[in-house]
C-alpha cells in the first residue's frame, strides 16, 4: 500500500469534509432552534455563492468587500425565509414543514436560474494559489485554505455558541422553547437569529465550495450529502455534525479513489441506511424517549 | 397604583378550539403577597398560570374571554418575554431547566428577563447563590445532571435573577421528598419576605401551600369553587372532599350512581 | 382565509388558461417545417440558445436564397429546460399541429425516447447528441449526426496522440453520467489498437463538488495525456490547475462540448495548451473564406459566434441538402425516403465548414481536427490536419 | 377471580424510577380505580399494561396468561381495550370509521378482497356496521354524529367516541385514562353512568385512572393509590379515604400550624 | 347534506357512490373519458395518457404518504423498477404486455417491501430520508447493473400489442391506460372502505392508539409500502411502454418530489386529491407555457424564462398549498360542491 498516497487522499477528503461540517452546522443550528429539517440548505448555500458571484464578478467588487456582503445577503435570506414561510408553519406537522423547505428550495433554484441562468460560472479567485505540502504530502491550496477557513469559522461559531450571551439564548431555546420564553428570552427573535446565522454560514460554505468547483444551480445537490452528514452525526449535535462531516468527506474521497467515483454517493447512502437502522438518532444525537 | 399586582377576571381558555379548560375564573394576587391556587389534577391550575404568562400559544391554547391585568396593565397582546421583562416570572411545572446548559449558563439565560431594564450584575448572581448555596457548589455542572431538588432550586433561582414583581410557581413540590419540600418552601417564604416578590403558588400539596399563603383559592373544573384565608380553607370540610372525594360534606351533590339515564331508542341513518 | 381565496382564484385562472390553450393554429401548407426541442434554459442552455439562433438564422438565410426547391422553410421550436420529458412534450405538441419533416433534438435520452415516434411519423432527426448509442442505422434509421459521435471524437484524439507520441500513456477522466460514460469502453479498445497505454480511468460523481482526490489519483497515474469527457467546464479548470500545482506535465484534452472559445475565456491562463477535437471551423479561422456557409455567417454577424451557432448552420445545411436531394428524386419529404437519399450522398454538404469532403459512416460524420488553446492569441488554433476515421 | 394481575412491576427511565415493585390485581366485573398525586406513575402503569413500556422487572397477566413480552396489538387482540388521557382519536376520520376501527381485531378482510370489495369484504363491513349501530352507537347515544369528522366534535363527545371505539373491540378489560378530565358536571354524570353501564350491562371489567375523587370514590368498587411509583394503599373507597398515608400524599404531612412555623421560622 | 336518501340496508349505506346523483356523475365522467379521444388532438391525448400514468402513481403514493403517513421520496425510483422490469421482459422474454405489467408490479412490490423495512425502525422525517437513500441506491443499480439495464445507454421497449393492435401512439395507448387508471383508482377507493384502509389512516393519525386497537404497525406499514410500490410498478411499466425508451435518468429524485407535490397540491389522504393533484401538476407546465406565450410581447426571449418560472411555480405551489390550503385542491373542490349544494340557500 502506498501510504503517502493514502495520506494525501485522506487529507483531501478531510478538506472536503470540512465543508460538509460547516454546512452541517448551519443545518444543526436551524434544527436546534426551530426543529425544522431544512432541505433547502443546499439552495441557501447556492444562493450565497451566486451573491458572491454577482458582487465579485458582476459588480467587480474586490473579494474582501464582496464576501462580507454575500454573507450578509445569505443571512438576510435566512431571516426572510424564517419570517415569511417557516414561522407561520411552526407547530404544524414537522413533515409539512419539511416539505415546505423542499418547495422553498425549488423556488430558490428557479430564481437563481431566472437571474443568472443555469450556466456554470467561475468565482473570482481569492485564495492563495501556491501548492501546500505537509511533509511530502501534497494538498491542493483550495482544499487547504478551504479547510483553514472552515475551521476558523467553526471555531468562531463554537466560541460564540459557548460564551456569547446570544449563544446562551440560542442554546436555551434549543433546549426548551417554552421555558426559554418564560425566562424572558425573545424566542421568535432567536428563531430569526438562528436562521440568519445559518444563512450566513451556508453562504460562506457556498463561497468556499464555489471557489473550488465553480457555481451552478447543481451545487444545491451538496445539501443532500449534508443531510446525510447531519443524520449520521445526530440532528441536534454540533459535535456530531463536525465529526460526521469529516468522516463522510474522508470516506467519499477514499472510496472514490480506491473503488471509483461512481461509488462515492452509494457508500454515503449505504452508511446513511445503516445508521438509520442501527442508531436512527445518529452517532451523537440525543435519543428522546417517546413519552406517551 | 392598584393594590393587586395581578387581577384575573372571568377568563375562559380553550385548547385546540375544542377543549374548554377554564370557565370563568377570577382571582387576585396582592402586591407582595402569597396566594395559593389549589385543586385536583386537571382542574386547570397550570392553564391559569399559562394564561397569565401568555404561554398558551405554545400548546395551541387560546384565551377566549376575560381579562388579565398585571401591574395595572392588561396582558393581552404582550409576548411572554415582554411580560417577563415587565416583572412577571413563570416557573413552569416540571422545573424545565435547560438541561444542556450549565447551572451558571441557566442563570445567564435568565438575564434576558432584564433586557431593557438594567443589566444583571455579579451581585444578582450572588444573590441567587446566597439563597441557594447548593447551586453555587454545582455552578459548573450541567443542569441535566442535577437532582430533582437542585433543579427546582435552579428554576426558582433563575426566576429570582429576573428580579420579578410576581412569580408564578407551578407545583414546586412535584416529585420531591417531604424534607426537600420544606426546604424549598422555606426559601420561597424568605424570598417573598426579603425581596417583596408576590407569589401565585399552584400546588397539589395543600398543607404546605396553605402554610405559606396569605390567601387560597380552590379550583374545580376550570373555575374557583372556594376561596378564603388558609385558616378558613383548612377548617372547611369541603376541601377534604375535593381532595379525597369524601361525600356528604356539601350534601347538595347527587351520587353519580343515582344520576338518571336517558336512552333514545330511535335509530336512523343520516 | 385570505390565502385560501387567493389560491382558489389562482386555480380558477389556471383552469381558464388551460381551456384557452387548446391549439388553434392555421398552418401554411407548402412550408417545409423543421421542429426543435431546444434547451433554452437549464444546464445545456449555453449551447441550446446558440443552436436556436443558429437554426433560425440559417433558415432565414436559406429562405433568402430561395428556400428548398422554391419551398419556404419554417423553423418551430420551444424550450425544454433540458428535461427529456419536456423535450418529448414539445415534440408531441409541435408535431400535433405541424407537418414536420425534420426535427432537432437536445439530449440523448430524448433522441432515444422519441425514436419510435420518429419511425411512426416518418420524421428525420438530428440534434445535439453525439452519443455513440445513436450511431446505429438499424435502431435509429431516421436519425443522423452532423459530426463524429463521442467514441469517434475520442478515437480522433487518440489517433492524434498515437501519431505525435507513440506508446504514450493516456488517462480518461469522465463524469458518471450517460454523457460521460459513453465513449470510455470504445476508447480503451481504440487506445489498445493504437498501441497506447491506458494509465487510468477516473470517474467523478455527477455534479461533483470536490475533485481533490481524483486529482491525486491522476497524479499517481502520471499520464502523458488526459482526455476529459462528459463535462462542459467544471471541473476541467480545477483539474488542470491542480496538475500544474503538483508539477505535472500531462497534456489535457477535451471533446466537442468543452471546446468552445468560452473555455479560454473562463479558464484564463490555465487553458493554455488545452487541446481537443473539433469538427467545425471556428468563427475567427483565417481560411474561413473557403467556406460558403462561413461567409454567410460572417455577413450576418460581426462578433464572435460560438461553435454551437456554427454547428446549427451545419445541421441546417445538411437537412436542406437531404431535402433537396429527396425532392429532386420526386419523392415526398418522408423520413424513410430521405434516409435513402442521405445514404446515396457521395459527399455531405457542410457548406465547407468541415474542411474536407465527408461521407456518412453509419449515422455520423467521423471527421475532426485537433485544436489547441493559445491563451496569448486568445483563440483556438489547429494543430493537426483534418482526421477522417473513415 | 382476577382478570388482570400485575406482579412486581418496576420501570425506570434513565435514573428516574417511575414504578417500583407494583403489585395490583383487578377483579372480574369490578370498576377498579388507580389514583395518586401528579407524577405518581399512574399513566406509566397503564402504558406498561398496554405494552408501550417494557418494565425492567415484573409480569403482566391477563386471565393468567403472561403478556409481558407481547406487543400492544397482540394484547389488544387478547382483550385489552383502552382510552387515552389526551384523546387519541383519529382526527382525520368520521365517528363511524373511528368506531369501526375498534372492531379491527374482530375482522378478517385482507388486502385483495378489500380492494375489490366483493363478497366477504362487503358482507363483513355490513355486519360490523350493524353491530356498531345496534350496540355501541345506541348505547352511547352518538348515532346522530356518526358521519361527523371527530376533529370538529366538542370535547365531551370526543371522549364518548373514544369510549365507543374501545367498546367496539369488545374487550375483556377496559382501561380508561382520566375519562372525565376536563368535563363539566353534567358531562361527568353522563360518563359515570356509561362506565357503570359498561360494567353492569356489558359485563366488562373497568380499570381507570382518574383524578376526580368525587367520581372515583363514588363509582369504584376498589381503589389503588400510587405515590412515588409505589402502591401505598388498596381497598374499598371508604377505607382508602381514611388511610393516613393517602391523606398525606394528597394534602401533605403534618399539622399546618407547626409547618408554618417551621417554614417561616427557619429564616427568621 | 342531501335529504331523502334513506337506505334500507347497511350494505347500501356503505356503498361507494351512495346517491343516485353520484352514480350519474360517475357515469358522466366515464362517458367523457370515452368521448375525449374523439374531440381532441394527438397532443392532448398524449397529455391524457401521461396524466393517467401520473394519476396511478400519485394514487399509490397517496396511499402510502397521504393515508398512511409514511413520507416517501423514492416513489420515482420504484417506478423505475417497474419500468426496467417491463423493459427487461420486453427485450428478453416474449411475454405479452399484461404479464409484463403484472410482473413489473410484482417486482416493484417486492423491492418496495425491502425499501419499506426502515419504516419498522424509524418514522416521519427519518423515514423520508431513508427513502431518499433507497432511491439513490436503486439509481445506482439502474446505472451499474449493465447486463439488465444497459446502464446509462438506456433501453428501448417495443410498444404493447392487444389483439393485433399496436399501442404505439396516444390515440391507441389511451384505450389501455385510461381503463387501467380507472380500475386502479377504484381499487384504491375500495381499500379505504374496509378495515385495511382504516388501519392505514389510523397509523397516520395516531400510531399509538392504532396499536392499542390491535393494528400491527409493522405489518400495516409494510403493506402500505407494498401497495404503493404496486401502483408505482404499474405506473412505471406503463411509463416505459408509453415512452418507448428509458434510462437511469428517467427517474430522478425530482420526479419523486413531483409526485409528493402532486398529492400535497391535490390533497393528501383523499383519493380525489391524488387524481386532482396529478392532473393539475401535469398540466400546469402547459398552462405556464401558454402564459409565457401571452407575456411574450412584454419580455424578450420568453422561451428562456419558462423553465425557471416552472421551477419557481412548482415550489410556490408546494409552499402555498401547505401554508394556505393544506388539504389541497380536494378541499377546494369540496367547498365548491358544498356551495352549490346549498345554493341558493347560502349559509
Amino acid at each position: 500500500m502506498d501510504w503517502l498516497f493514502f495520506i494525501e487522499v485522506s487529507l483531501a477528503g478531510i478538506g472536503a469534509g470540512s465543508l460538509y461540517a460547516l454546512t452541517a452546522i448551519a443545518f444543526v443550528l436551524i434544527y436546534k432552534a426551530t426543529r425544522v429539517i431544512n432541505l433547502a440548505i443546499g439552495e441557501m448555500l447556492m444562493v450565497g455563492a451566486y451573491l458572491f458571484f454577482a458582487l465579485g464578478a458582476g459588480w467587480s467588487l474586490s473579494w474582501w468587500l464582496a464576501i462580507p456582503m454575500a454573507l450578509v445577503g445569505g443571512g438576510l435570506l435566512g431571516m426572510l425565509l424564517e419570517r415569511g414561510v417557516i414561522r407561520p408553519m411552526l407547530g404544524e406537522n414537522p413533515i409539512s414543514v419539511f416539505m415546505v423547505t423542499i418547495g422553498l428550495g425549488s423556488i430558490l433554484v428557479g430564481t437563481v436560474e431566472l437571474i443568472w441562468t443555469s450556466a456554470p460560472r467561475s468565482l473570482p479567485g481569492f485564495m492563495p494559489d501556491e501548492a501546500i505540502f505537509i511533509g511530502e504530502a501534497f494538498i491542493a491550496p483550495n482544499t487547504f485554505w478551504g479547510f483553514v477557513i472552515a475551521a476558523v469559522v467553526i471555531a468562531l461559531f463554537l466560541l460564540l455558541f459557548r460564551f456569547w450571551r446570544g449563544g446562551v439564548a440560542l442554546r436555551a431555546t434549543a433546549s426548551d422553547q417554552g421555558a426559554a420564553w418564560a425566562m424572558g428570552i425573545n424566542v421568535p427573535a432567536v428563531y430569526s437569529l438562528a436562521w440568519g446565522l445559518a444563512g450566513m454560514i451556508a453562504a460562506g460554505s457556498g463561497i468556499l465550495l464555489g471557489a473550488m468547483s465553480g457555481v451552478s444551480p447543481e451545487m444545491a445537490m451538496f445539501g443532500l450529502t449534508v443531510l446525510v452528514v447531519v443524520i449520521v452525526g445526530g440532528l441536534d449535535s454540533v459535535f456530531g455534525a463536525l465529526l460526521a462531516g469529516l468522516l463522510i468527506g474522508w470516506m467519499e474521497s477514499v472510496v472514490g479513489v480506491y473503488l471509483g467515483g461512481e461509488y462515492e454517493h452509494l457508500v454515503t447512502f449505504i452508511l446513511l441506511m445503516l445508521v438509520l437502522l442501527v442508531r436512527p438518532w445518529g452517532l451523537f444525537g440525543s435519543h428522546e424517549i417517546e413519552r406517551l | 397604583m392598584s393594590e393587586s399586582i395581578l387581577g384575573i377576571s372571568n377568563i375562559e381558555v380553550v385548547y385546540g378550539h375544542t377543549v374548554q379548560v377554564l370557565r370563568g375564573l377570577s382571582l387576585e394576587v396582592p402586591r407582595g403577597g402569597i396566594v395559593a391556587l389549589l385543586g385536583s389534577n386537571g382542574a386547570g391550575k397550570s392553564t391559569t398560570l399559562k394564561a397569565v404568562s401568555n404561554l398558551l400559544s405554545l400548546e395551541n391554547g387560546e384565551l377566549s374571554a376575560g381579562r388579565i391585568e398585571f401591574d395595572g396593565k392588561p396582558t393581552a397582546g404582550t409576548a411572554p418575554h415582554q411580560l417577563v421583562r415587565a416583572g412577571l416570572c413563570h416557573v413552569m411545572e416540571g422545573r424545565r431547566v435547560f438541561e444542556d446548559l450549565s447551572v451558571e449558563e441557566n442563570l445567564v439565560a435568565a438575564t434576558y428577563a432584564r433586557t431593557g431594564r438594567e443589566q444583571a450584575t455579579r451581585k444578582d448572581f450572588n444573590l441567587v447563590y446566597e439563597y441557594f448555596p447548593r447551586l453555587h457548589e454545582r455552578r459548573r455542572a450541567l443542569a441535566g445532571y442535577l437532582s430533582g431538588g437542585e433543579q427546582q432550586m435552579l428554576a426558582i433561582g433563575r426566576a429570582l435573577l429576573a428580579r420579578p414583581k410576581l412569580m408564578l410557581l407551578d407545583e414546586p413540590s412535584l416529585g420531591l421528598s417531604p424534607v426537600l419540600v420544606e426546604d424549598i418552601f422555606s426559601i420561597i417564604a424568605r424570598i417573598n419576605r426579603e425581596q417583596g416578590v408576590a407569589m401565585l403558588l399552584v400546588e397539589q400539596n395543600a398543607n404546605v401551600a396553605l402554610a405559606l399563603a396569605d390567601y387560597g383559592y380552590i379550583m374545580e373544573s376550570g373555575r374557583v369553587v372556594i376561596d378564603g384565608s388558609p385558616e378558613k380553607l383548612l377548617g372547611d370540610d369541603d376541601v377534604r372532599e375535593f381532595y379525597l372525594g369524601m361525600a356528604g360534606a356539601g350534601g347538595e351533590m347527587k351520587s353519580y350512581r343515582e344520576v338518571k339515564h336517558y336512552k333514545r331508542r330511535k335509530r336512523w341513518l343520516s | 382565509m385570505k390565502g385560501k381565496q387567493i389560491l382558489s382564484a389562482i386555480a380558477a385562472v389556471l383552469a381558464l388558461l388551460l381551456a384557452a390553450a387548446m391549439p388553434a393554429l392555421a398552418e401554411e401548407k407548402n412550408d417545409i417545417v423543421i421542429g426543435g426541442s431546444m434547451p433554452l434554459t437549464g444546464p445545456f442552455a449555453f449551447a441550446g440558445i446558440q443552436f436556436n439562433r443558429g437554426l433560425r438564422d440559417y433558415m432565414e438565410w436559406l429562405n433568402e436564397q430561395g428556400g428548398i426547391e422554391g419551398r419556404k422553410v419554417r423553423y418551430v421550436a420551444e424550450d425544454t429546460g433540458y428535461e427529456p420529458d419536456q423535450s418529448v412534450a414539445v415534440f408531441r405538441r409541435i408535431t400535433s399541429r405541424e407537418n414536420v419533416s425534420f426535427y432537432f433534438g437536445d439530449s440523448t435520452a430524448f433522441h432515444q425516447t422519441i425514436n419510435r415516434e420518429l419511425d411512426r411519423r416518418d420524421i428525420m432527426m438530428t440534434g445535439a447528441s453525439f452519443a455513440s448509442e445513436l450511431n446505429d442505422t438499424e435502431r435509429y434509421p431516421l436519425q443522423f449526426m452532423h459530426g463524429p459521435d463521442y467514441s469517434e471524437q475520442v478515437a480522433i484524439l487518440l489517433r492524434h496522440i498515437a501519431e505525435e507520441d507513440p506508446g504514450a500513456r493516456v488517462a480518461f477522466i469522465y463524469s458518471d453520467t450517460e454523457f460521460g460514460r459513453d465513449p470510455i469502453s470504445a476508447g480503451r479498445e481504440t487506445a489498445e489498437e493504437l498501441g497506447l497505454e491506458v494509465a487510468a480511468r477516473i470517474v467523478t460523481p455527477p455534479g461533483a463538488a470536490d475533485i481533490s482526490s481524483a486529482a491525486l489519483e491522476l497524479r499517481r497515474a502520471r499520464p502523458d495525456y488526459a482526455i476529459f469527457h462528459g463535462y462542459i467546464l467544471a471541473p476541467i479548470p480545477d483539474f488542470i490547475r491542480r496538475a500544474r500545482q503538483m508539477g505535472m506535465e500531462t497534456r489535457f484534452m477535451g471533446t466537442y462540448y468543452s471546446m468552445d472559445q468560452s473555455i479560454i475565456d473562463e479558464m484564463g491562463e490555465a487553458a493554455d495548451g488545452f487541446m481537443g477535437v473539433m469538427p467545425y471551423r471556428y468563427f475567427y479561422e483565417e481560411d474561413a473564406g473557403e467556406s460558403e456557409l462561413m461567409r454567410a455567417i460572417h455577413e450576418r454577424n460581426d462578433e464572435y459566434q460560438t461553435i454551437y451557432y456554427i454547428q446549427a448552420w451545419v445541421a441546417g445545411s445538411m437537412m436542406a441538402q437531404i431535402a433537396r436531394e429527396t425532392l429532386a428524386r420526386g419523392e415526398p419529404l418522408k423520413g424513410s425516403r430521405m434516409r435513402a437519399s442521405m445514404e446515396g450522398l457521395d459527399e455531405v454538404d457542410t457548406g465547407g465548414v468541415i474542411g474536407v469532403p465527408v461521407r456518412f459512416r453509419g449515422n455520423s460524420l467521423p471527421v475532426g481536427r485537433i485544436y489547441r488553446a493559445d491563451v496569448e492569441a486568445g483563440r483556438m488554433v489547429p494543430v493537426s490536419d483534418w482526421i477522417d476515421l473513415d | 377471580m382476577s382478570v388482570l394481575e400485575l406482579e412486581g412491576i418496576s420501570l425506570g427511565f434513565g435514573g428516574v424510577q417511575a414504578l417500583s415493585g407494583v403489585d395490583l390485581a383487578v377483579e372480574e366485573g369490578t370498576i377498579t380505580a388507580v389514583i395518586g398525586p401528579n407524577g405518581a406513575g399512574k399513566t406509566s402503569l397503564f402504558n406498561v399494561i398496554s405494552g408501550f413500556y417494557r418494565p425492567q422487572q415484573g409480569r403482566v397477566l391477563l386471565e393468567g396468561r403472561n403478556l409481558t413480552r407481547l406487543r400492544p396489538p397482540r394484547r389488544a387482540s387478547l382483550g385489552l381495550g383502552r382510552t387515552f388521557q389526551n384523546i387519541a382519536l383519529f382526527r382525520g376520520m368520521t365517528v363511524l370509521d373511528n368506531v369501526k376501527l375498534g372492531a379491527h381485531v374482530r375482522m378478517r378482510t385482507g388486502v385483495f378482497s378489500a380492494m375489490w370489495y366483493l363478497g366477504a369484504a362487503r358482507r363483513e363491513e355490513a355486519r360490523v356496521r350493524e353491530e356498531i349501530e345496534r350496540e355501541v352507537f345506541d348505547f352511547l347515544e352518538i348515532d346522530h354524529i356518526r358521519r361527523h369528522p371527530v376533529a370538529a366534535l366538542p370535547y365531551g363527545l370526543q371522549k364518548r367516541v373514544e369510549l365507543a371505539r374501545a367498546l367496539a373491540m369488545r374487550p375483556k378489560i377496559l382501561m380508561l385514562d382520566e375519562p372525565v378530565a376536563g368535563m363539566n358536571r353534567e358531562e361527568k354524570e353522563d360518563m359515570a353512568r356509561f362506565i357503570l353501564d359498561v360494567k353492569e350491562e356489558w359485563g366488562i371489567t373497568v380499570l381507570m385512572v382518574e383524578h376526580d375523587m368525587g367520581m372515583v370514590m363514588d363509582i369504584s368498587d376498589r381503589v389503588h393509590v400510587l405515590n412515588f411509583g409505589q402502591v401505598i394503599a388498596s381497598g374499598e373507597p371508604a377505607v382508602v379515604q381514611k388511610n393516613p398515608g393517602v391523606i398525606q400524599a394528597y394534602l401533605g404531612s403534618g399539622d399546618v400550624n407547626s409547618l408554618r412555623e417551621r417554614l417561616m421560622g427557619e429564616s427568621a | 347534506m342531501r335529504i331523502g336518501s334513506a337506505k334500507e340496508s347497511y350494505i347500501a349505506d356503505e356503498a361507494l357512490f351512495a346517491t343516485r346523483t353520484q352514480w350519474v356523475w360517475f357515469a358522466l365522467l366515464l362517458a367523457s373519458l370515452v368521448l375525449f379521444p374523439f374531440v381532441s388532438n394527438l397532443y392532448w391525448l398524449y397529455l391524457a395518457c401521461l396524466v393517467s400514468i401520473n394519476v396511478i402513481s400519485a394514487t399509490g403514493l397517496n396511499i402510502l404518504t397521504g393515508f398512511t403517513g409514511q413520507v416517501s421520496l423514492g416513489h420515482a425510483a420504484f417506478m423505475g423498477v417497474g419500468a426496467y422490469t417491463v423493459a427487461w421482459l420486453d427485450n428478453n422474454a416474449q411475454t405479452p404486455f399484461y404479464l409484463n405489467l403484472l410482473a413489473a408490479a410484482g417486482v416493484t412490490t417486492a423491492v418496495g417491501l425491502v425499501a419499506g423495512l426502515p419504516s419498522l425502525r424509524v418514522k416521519g422525517l427519518y423515514l423520508a430520508i431513508a427513502t431518499i437513500a433507497a432511491s439513490f441506491i436503486l439509481q445506482f443499480v439502474f446505472i451499474n447493473w449493465e447486463s439488465v439495464t444497459r446502464g446509462t445507454r438506456g433501453i428501448n421497449i417495443e410498444p404493447p400489442e392487444i389483439m393485433g393492435i399496436v399501442l404505439d401512439n396516444p390515440d391507441t395507448f389511451y384505450w389501455m391506460v385510461v381503463p387501467i387508471m380507472v380500475v386502479m383508482v377504484l381499487l384504491a377507493a375500495n381499500l379505504f372502505r374496509t378495515r385495511v384502509g382504516r388501519a392505514f389512516i389510523a397509523i397516520r393519525d395516531r400510531d399509538i392508539s392504532a396499536s392499542v386497537l390491535g393494528i400491527s404497525l409493522p405489518a400495516y406499514k409494510l403493506m402500505s409500502f407494498a401497495i404503493a410500490s404496486f401502483y408505482a410498478g404499474i405506473a412505471g411499466g406503463l411509463y416505459a411502454y408509453f415512452m418507448g425508451s428509458i434510462n437511469p435518468e428517467s427517474f430522478p429524485l425530482l420526479m419523486s418530489i413531483f409526485f409528493l407535490a402532486a398529492i400535497i397540491v391535490g390533497g393528501m389522504g383523499t383519493i380525489l386529491g391524488g387524481i386532482l393533484g396529478a392532473i393539475f401538476m401535469t398540466l400546469t407546465p402547459e398552462v405556464l407555457r401558454y402564459g409565457v406565450d401571452l407575456a411574450s410581447p412584454f419580455i424578450d426571449e420568453p422561451g428562456a424564462v419558462l423553465s425557471p418560472v416552472r421551477t419557481i411555480v412548482f415550489g410556490a405551489l408546494i409552499v402555498g398549498f401547505l401554508l394556505f390550503e393544506p388539504h389541497g385542491l380536494a378541499e377546494i373542490w369540496r367547498r365548491i360542491r358544498r356551495f352549490f349544494h346549498l345554493w341558493p340557500f347560502r349559509t
